[in-house]
């Protein structure tokens, strides 16, 4: 506790540090899988090789992908931006299969309902699929969050500096109390997204809580 | 990984390119993944900053194989080493063992772009330690006595050990010892000393400074054939970075370090548990850096 | 007027769902298609706003081509109703009506406006607007999905079973409502149901599909009932069809005259059954050598139907046969009670009747 | 590099070393799986069955799915290792670690499974005169399967992909080629080690999906499509599904790892 | 015998499901529960074999008190058939049927065997035996759901709208099936619908509920058309009850003649309306005065539905009303052609059967 308070500095830099390298990746990778989802579903042929495809990338192991990535694409061997790119591969991993599920759970009479009325291609997606499809994608955010903040303290074996160079400063000295506190960090963090998500979420979907007024007679009554 | 609330900012690039050459007054001090590196990093960082230099610090980038790339991609621009496996790093077929020579060795084999400064007087050489009990059992004094015994022990040791020089191939091409298994572990962190003390491990490699080895009564032993080269704290920096300022804040630091400061700031930061920032400040005002 | 012209639809996987289809569907009118499930109705409905496509044969709307429209910009000129409503579950139900208009460029304030003169219109309350479609019941929806379909005034309307998801009671009223909206917009629509009841009840014409999508008869509903072409259709327009086609035929009875006391006062005692009224309304039958004392509600035999004085013979035969005296009840527009009639002179119209379309149809036949 | 790759996966100097990794890796893959199952399986049977403690248990999968592993695993190493002692003083940390990392999924899915479960059967056994036991044990599990083992699958998959911690604690597994790579910078020896795990997973996914087909009801799932009111053997394909689900369930998919 | 005594169910909401409900259910009939909408139906029926326990009140099944009774064992000597069958999807048509007799201790063996023979009773093809639910149509499933129920031979059979979920035809079909099948087997039935036409076909005494889970009337289909106790249940049994009534009535008229010729033949030209025959089968009506050649078959007029010389009036009536001459087609069991008979004798047939009803009523009344 006592070297908690002492470090409220230190920990809130990485906080901040951790917070940027989890949810950067994680909205740019949300920007890129939507349209690979939406790529996912319109070509039947695409969408087992990006549904299974994007999710064997998440059985790579951070570790890897940090330090080889250099080596693909040309930069500095130290440079936060190999963690950003990698986050971005597991975000679009994760979310990928979400937006294609998200889709899928648009009820087809809807997607009918809407062509019958003149929409048409990208106008469709964006004002009648993509909207329906929050609920389920939000809950792959979620979990997509998460897990960024998980990976993301593995970048500490590289020198990368968040809350997981809590885990190896305390690990190289034995030290259980800056573990401790980077975990319940993380914790929080994860949670504080999480949070942040669920109410954006349902700031963007106020039908989904709109149900019936109680008791299905007062429902069936107002038709008369 | 402890920056300090004085001296070491903390404003460590996560979202911009590093610093990729220093601009005039501004530079990048890495360390290696282990306290004292981390240690020294601080205490260079500190000096500097002293001096007004524009100091960004980046702890625990890894073993030397990271470091050194990351050093020649201007990633960082700074990092504490040790003249011995320094030497060997850079020349795989170097025998010099007496501190100067191997300094001067050293200086000859650096790659172009990067520079030695002054050596400091303080050593930490890295040694193969066992248990008291080990010791007394088989009566080992030296690396040399193991010969009897190595085949029945497991040495343990960073994983960089299986291949360097100074590491498995040296203690067999020197001493001729062939272990019944080599155990990659960590840079002379908790895990090795935890499995010293467990016995998952026999021999293992620890420092000459590391506070632990006298806290569990381990038995460092001798190198008389000296494959361990003098292992002088010194400055390894780009070329490019050592304005006269910085060489010469760099050069007052060496002066002052000696293996018994450092032995003991190291204890203060692994045994005590003090920020290593701190410890890295209260020796810059003890010796009168900053 | 859409012009179906030997429309012939194969799909990717060989099912030939509609088969050389030549149809007209006359503009204004309600036509629907009914036939047991998997005819072809839904693919034929499909292909005139060109959400299918035909494999062969040409689709006209008013002598033009559709295949030579575009797609998107024939749709929004065409309403469409699907069985569920298919309603946008994240938009409010103004938002829902406002769609198309909002799609054809209509402004936000204006199409809104228009969504709540449509709500009304089409019988929804206008509290309700903010709502969104789960939190409406059943016909609630339909409705909404109605009032979406006519937002942009289509001359076209395509209906898919719009009101086979809701229970029995609503979907009478939202079929009544449906017939007194259309008696004032006028429509051209065509509209898929797989009962025969309601084809026949909101049909001006109605197509009868086999399956293979072929099409067994189009005829006006009475003709439908009168006589199918053959044994498929005889079939599916089912038993009862003989008191079903009643419906189309209007009374020309006179009321009769029966006894009658009001409710609270003591009947006569001559007569063996008779009339209850309420006010100026027959409630049902008493028999007043059973009473003691003055009429009350409970003692009242409620057995008869009640039939509309100007209404079709169905309903005057039920009311005599439901009646315990063989005399059905009889009211006018207003509910008052207006005398009975007896089934036998309901008969005597319903031969009548009978004769006269025979007529009919004999100048018809001799005519060319 | 791909080149690089195959060089040091083919050379016969590793491959002693590949397949003792490969072995340690699927040895603390499955038993740390096993453990979690043990765990979670009946907890979550006991949660769909009951409906009760279904917060508190979503609460604690959320919960537990945002622990870093490394983290985890430091502690763990750093409190516990001095307590054990020998061999296992590495060991335990690590399968806790792992423990911990495949509870959650395993935890949810069997909750979810039982919690889908038709309500109209479990409503139909009871009312033939099940217990509540032979519901579970009659329809309630053989039902839930599918998400069942979809979630054990998950499990497996997060566990392999962060079992390469175990190296960073002094452990084997497929972690030693990255970590002993990455301390010698050999890129090959590391991304060899990252493919094989890929492949590692790759392989295990597999077996579980062909040995989940072969434990579930053909009845229940892919089959046949669809359940209810809809003839599949006419293939009559309608053009409207069922109306969806009022309430969107999170998704219940893959997830391979949080740590790697 | 299920008697209710002052049975009420109050939910931990608040709501009263049933209100104070006393009934009784008789052996070896069937008693059809109907009513709107979340009038208590389902949960009367579920108090039965205690799905849902009452708040106050008994349920006594020959006597003994239900709430005395293990709930497991209860249950499984009451069938239980829902709405979606509640098939079990795991389990192949063969072992959903042997479920209860398995649960009961039956060897694998006998019980499916069992199951086989139950399967060709509730007339499933036992080439379904291995399939799974899914692999069914909504109807095949609802027989499964049946024969499931009927496996442990059990007195009682609860069904909740079982046959809800299928569409009309196949919906009449199984409910001659079910009827046919009561008719062998005899057991105490409780069926639940909500539609009114279902519950007069089947019930041997209907219940009618109102909203709050109040008894609104009990008794026979015919009474309850004939005189329904108050407005609601007037209005829940809805127009073309006196129609509907006859169904009830069988018909006592002799066949009349009227002049036939066969298909291919040429007909006699001195009747306006002769009737077709295909072989011994009546097929409809032709006027030979239009035609010059011999009957075919697309010259017949098939308006007229055909009735059972020893059917309902309602039959009778139709087939009078469909045809064009007024005059019903008769047919023995067998199909045969036997006459026709007029609108106006089935009328009378009608006149007859009221006063045959009275007449008994009167002696009712007069009796005690
Ligand atoms: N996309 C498709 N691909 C292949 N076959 C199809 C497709 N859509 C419909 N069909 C088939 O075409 C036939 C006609 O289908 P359609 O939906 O038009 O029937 P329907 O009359 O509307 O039936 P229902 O009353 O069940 O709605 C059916 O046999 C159906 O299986
Ligand atoms: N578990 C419950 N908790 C609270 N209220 C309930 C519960 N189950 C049923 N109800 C309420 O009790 C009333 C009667 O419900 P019930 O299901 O018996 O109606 P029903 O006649 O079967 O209707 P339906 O024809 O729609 O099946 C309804 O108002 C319903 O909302
Ligand atoms: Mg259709
Ligand atoms: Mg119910």
């Amino acid at each position: 506790m006592t070297w908690f308070l002492e470090h409220l500095d230190l920990i809130g830099h990485y906080a901040w540090a951790h917070a940027k390298l989890a949810v950067v990746p994680l909205l740019v990778g949300l920007a890129l899988a939507i349209p690979i989802g939406w790529l996912a579903r319109q070509v039947p042929w695409l969408r087992a090789p990006l549904v299974a495809g994007t999710g064997l990338l998440y059985t790579l192991p951070s570790l890897a992908v940090f330090i080889l990535l250099p080596g693909l694409i040309g930069t500095q061997i130290l440079d936060p931006l190999n963690v950003l790119i990698a986050m971005t591969l597991y975000t679009i991993a994760l979310l990928v299969r979400t937006v294609v599920d998200g889709l899928d759970a648009v009820p087809e009479d809807v997607r009918l309902a809407a062509t019958a009325m003149g929409y048409r291609g990208v106008r469709r997606f964006v004002a009648v699929d993509l909207p329906l499809a929050v609920p389920v994608i939000a809950a792959g955010v979620r979990v997509a969050a998460v897990s960024n903040v998980s990976i993301v303290s593995v970048a500490a074996l590289i020198g990368v500096q968040q809350l997981g160079s809590l885990f190896t400063d305390g690990f190289n000295r034995a030290f259980a109390a800056p573990i401790v506190v980077g975990l319940v960090a993380c914790v929080l963090l994860a949670l504080i997204l999480d949070l942040l998500i669920v109410v954006t979420s349902r700031v963007l979907t106020p039908w989904t809580r709109a149900r019936r007024q109680p008791g299905r007679a007062v429902a069936a009554g107002g038709a008369r | 990984a402890c920056g300090g609330t004085n001296g070491t900012p903390l404003d460590q690039p996560t979202d911009g390119a590093p610093a990729a050459t220093a601009a005039a007054g501004s530079i990048t001090v890495g360390s290696a993944n282990f306290p004292e590196s981390e240690l020294l990093m601080n205490i260079y960082a500190g000096a500097l900053q002293a001096k007004g230099v524009n100091v960004t610090t980046r702890p625990n980038i890894g073993s030397r194989e990271t470091y050194i790339p990351a050093l020649k991609d201007g990633s960082i621009n700074l990092v504490p080493e040790y003249t011995g496996v320094l030497m060997q790093y850079f020349d795989q077929s170097a025998t010099a063992t007496a501190p100067d020579e191997v300094y001067a060795a050293l200086q000859q084999h650096v790659p172009d772009g990067l520079k030695v400064l002054a050596k400091a007087e303080a050593e930490d050489k890295d040694s193969v330690v066992v248990t008291r009990e080990t010791a007394t059992q088989h009566n080992l004094k030296t690396i040399a006595d193991l010969a009897p015994v190595a085949g029945d022990m497991v040495l343990g040791g960073p994983p960089e050990w299986r291949t360097r020089e100074t590491g498995v191939p040296g203690l067999k091409r020197v001493y001729d010892l062939t272990f019944k298994e080599f155990r990659p572990l960590d840079t002379a962190g908790p895990l090795t000393v935890q499995a010293l003390k467990n016995g998952q491990v026999q021999a293992a490699n620890l420092f000459t400074t590391d506070p632990n080895v006298a806290a569990n009564d381990f038995v460092a032993l001798e190198d008389p054939k000296s494959l361990f080269a003098a292992q002088n704290i010194v400055p390894l920096i780009a070329a490019d970075a050592a304005t006269d300022q910085v060489t010469q804040t760099l050069d007052a630091v060496s002066a002052a370090l000696t293996t018994e400061n450092l032995a003991a700031a190291v204890k203060e930061v692994v045994i005590d548990r003090k920020d290593s920032a701190a410890v890295a400040d209260a020796f810059l005002t003890t010796h009168e850096l900053k | 007027m859409i012009t179906f012209e030997a429309v012939t639809k194969r799909f990717d996987d060989g099912t030939v769902a509609v088969d050389d289809l030549s149809l007209v569907v006359p503009t204004g009118r309600i036509t629907v298609f009914v036939g047991p499930s998997g005819c072809g109705k839904t693919t034929t409905l499909r292909m005139i706003n060109r959400m299918i496509e035909p494999t062969s044969g040409r689709i006209l709307i008013d002598d033009e081509d559709t295949a030579s429209m575009d797609a998107a910009q024939l749709r929004r000129n065409i309403g469409y109703v699907i069985q569920h409503a298919g309603l946008f579950p994240h938009r409010t139900v103004l938002d829902n009506i406002a769609t198309v208009p909002r799609l054809l460029g209509t402004k936000r304030g204006p199409a809104r406006e228009q969504a709540l003169t449509l709500m009304e219109r089409v019988g929804l309350a206008t509290g309700l607007a903010n709502r969104y479609p789960a939190q409406l019941s059943g016909g609630q929806q339909q409705r909404v999905g109605v009032a979406r379909a006519l937002a942009a005034d289509p001359p076209i309307m395509l209906m898919d079973e719009p009101f086979s998801a809701v229970d029995p009671i609503v979907r009478e009223q939202l079929q009544a409502e449906f017939l007194r909206l259309q008696d004032e917009l006028g429509k051209t629509i065509v509209f898929v149901t797989h009962d025969i009841d309601e084809a026949v009840t909101l049909g001006d014409q109605v197509a009868v599909f086999a399956v293979g999508g072929v099409l067994a008869q189009m005829d006006t509903p009475v003709a439908l009932l009168d006589n199918p072409t053959d044994d498929f259709v005889a079939d599916f327009v089912g038993r009862d069809r003989g008191f079903r086609a009643l419906g189309f035929t209007s009374a020309h009875v006179s009321p009769g005259r029966a006894p009658t006391v009001h409710l609270g006062e003591v009947a006569r005692a001559d007569a063996p059954w008779v009339v209850v009224l309420d006010g100026d309304r027959p409630v049902g039958w008493v028999e007043p050598h059973r009473l003691d004392g003055p009429v009350t509600a409970p003692v009242v035999h409620r057995g008869g139907t009640i039939a509309r004085v100007d209404g079709s013979l169905r309903g005057q035969l039920d009311a005599a046969l439901s009646s315990p005296t063989l005399q059905g009840l009889l009211v006018d527009e207003e509910g008052r009670y207006a005398g009975v009639v007896e089934a036998d002179r309901v008969l005597a119209a319903i031969e009548a009747a009978n004769r006269g379309s025979q007529a009919q149809d004999e100048a018809r036949n001799e005519a060319p | 590099m791909i080149g690089g790759i195959l060089d040091w996966l083919t050379d016969p100097a590793n491959t002693a070393d590949i397949v003792r990794r490969l072995v340690e890796h699927l040895e603390y893959s499955l038993l740390a799986t096993l453990l979690a199952a043990l765990i979670a399986i009946p907890l979550g049977l006991w949660i769909g069955h009951t409906g009760r403690g279904a917060v508190f248990a979503v609460g604690i999968a959320g919960a537990a799915r945002a622990i870093p592993s490394l983290g985890l695993l430091y502690l763990f190493v750093v409190w516990l290792s001095p307590l054990i002692g020998g061999e296992l003083a590495f060991y335990i940390p690590n399968m806790l670690v792992l423990v911990v990392l495949a509870i959650p999924p395993i935890l949810s899915g069997t909750y979810a499974g039982i919690e889908a479960v038709d309500p109209a059967a479990r409503d139909a056994a009871k009312g033939m005169g099940m217990r509540g036991p032979q519901v579970l044990a009659q329809v309630e599990v053989p039902c839930a399967l599918p998400l069942i083992f979809s979630g054990l699958q998950s499990a497996l998959l997060q566990v392999i992909a962060t079992a390469t911690l175990a190296a960073t604690a002094g452990m084997g597994g497929l972690g030693r080629f990255l970590i002993d790579g990455l301390a010698i910078r050999d890129y090959y020896q590391m991304a060899g080690g990252a493919v094989l795990v890929a492949l590692l997973a790759l392989a295990v996914d597999l077996l579980m999906s062909l040995l989940k087909r072969a434990v579930t009801s053909p009845g229940i799932g892919g089959g046949f499509g669809g359940r209810g009111e809809r003839p599949l053997v006419s293939r009559h394909r309608r053009s409207t599904p069922p109306a969806p689900p009022t309430r969107l369930r999170p998704p219940h998919r893959r997830r391979a790892s949080d740590d790697s």
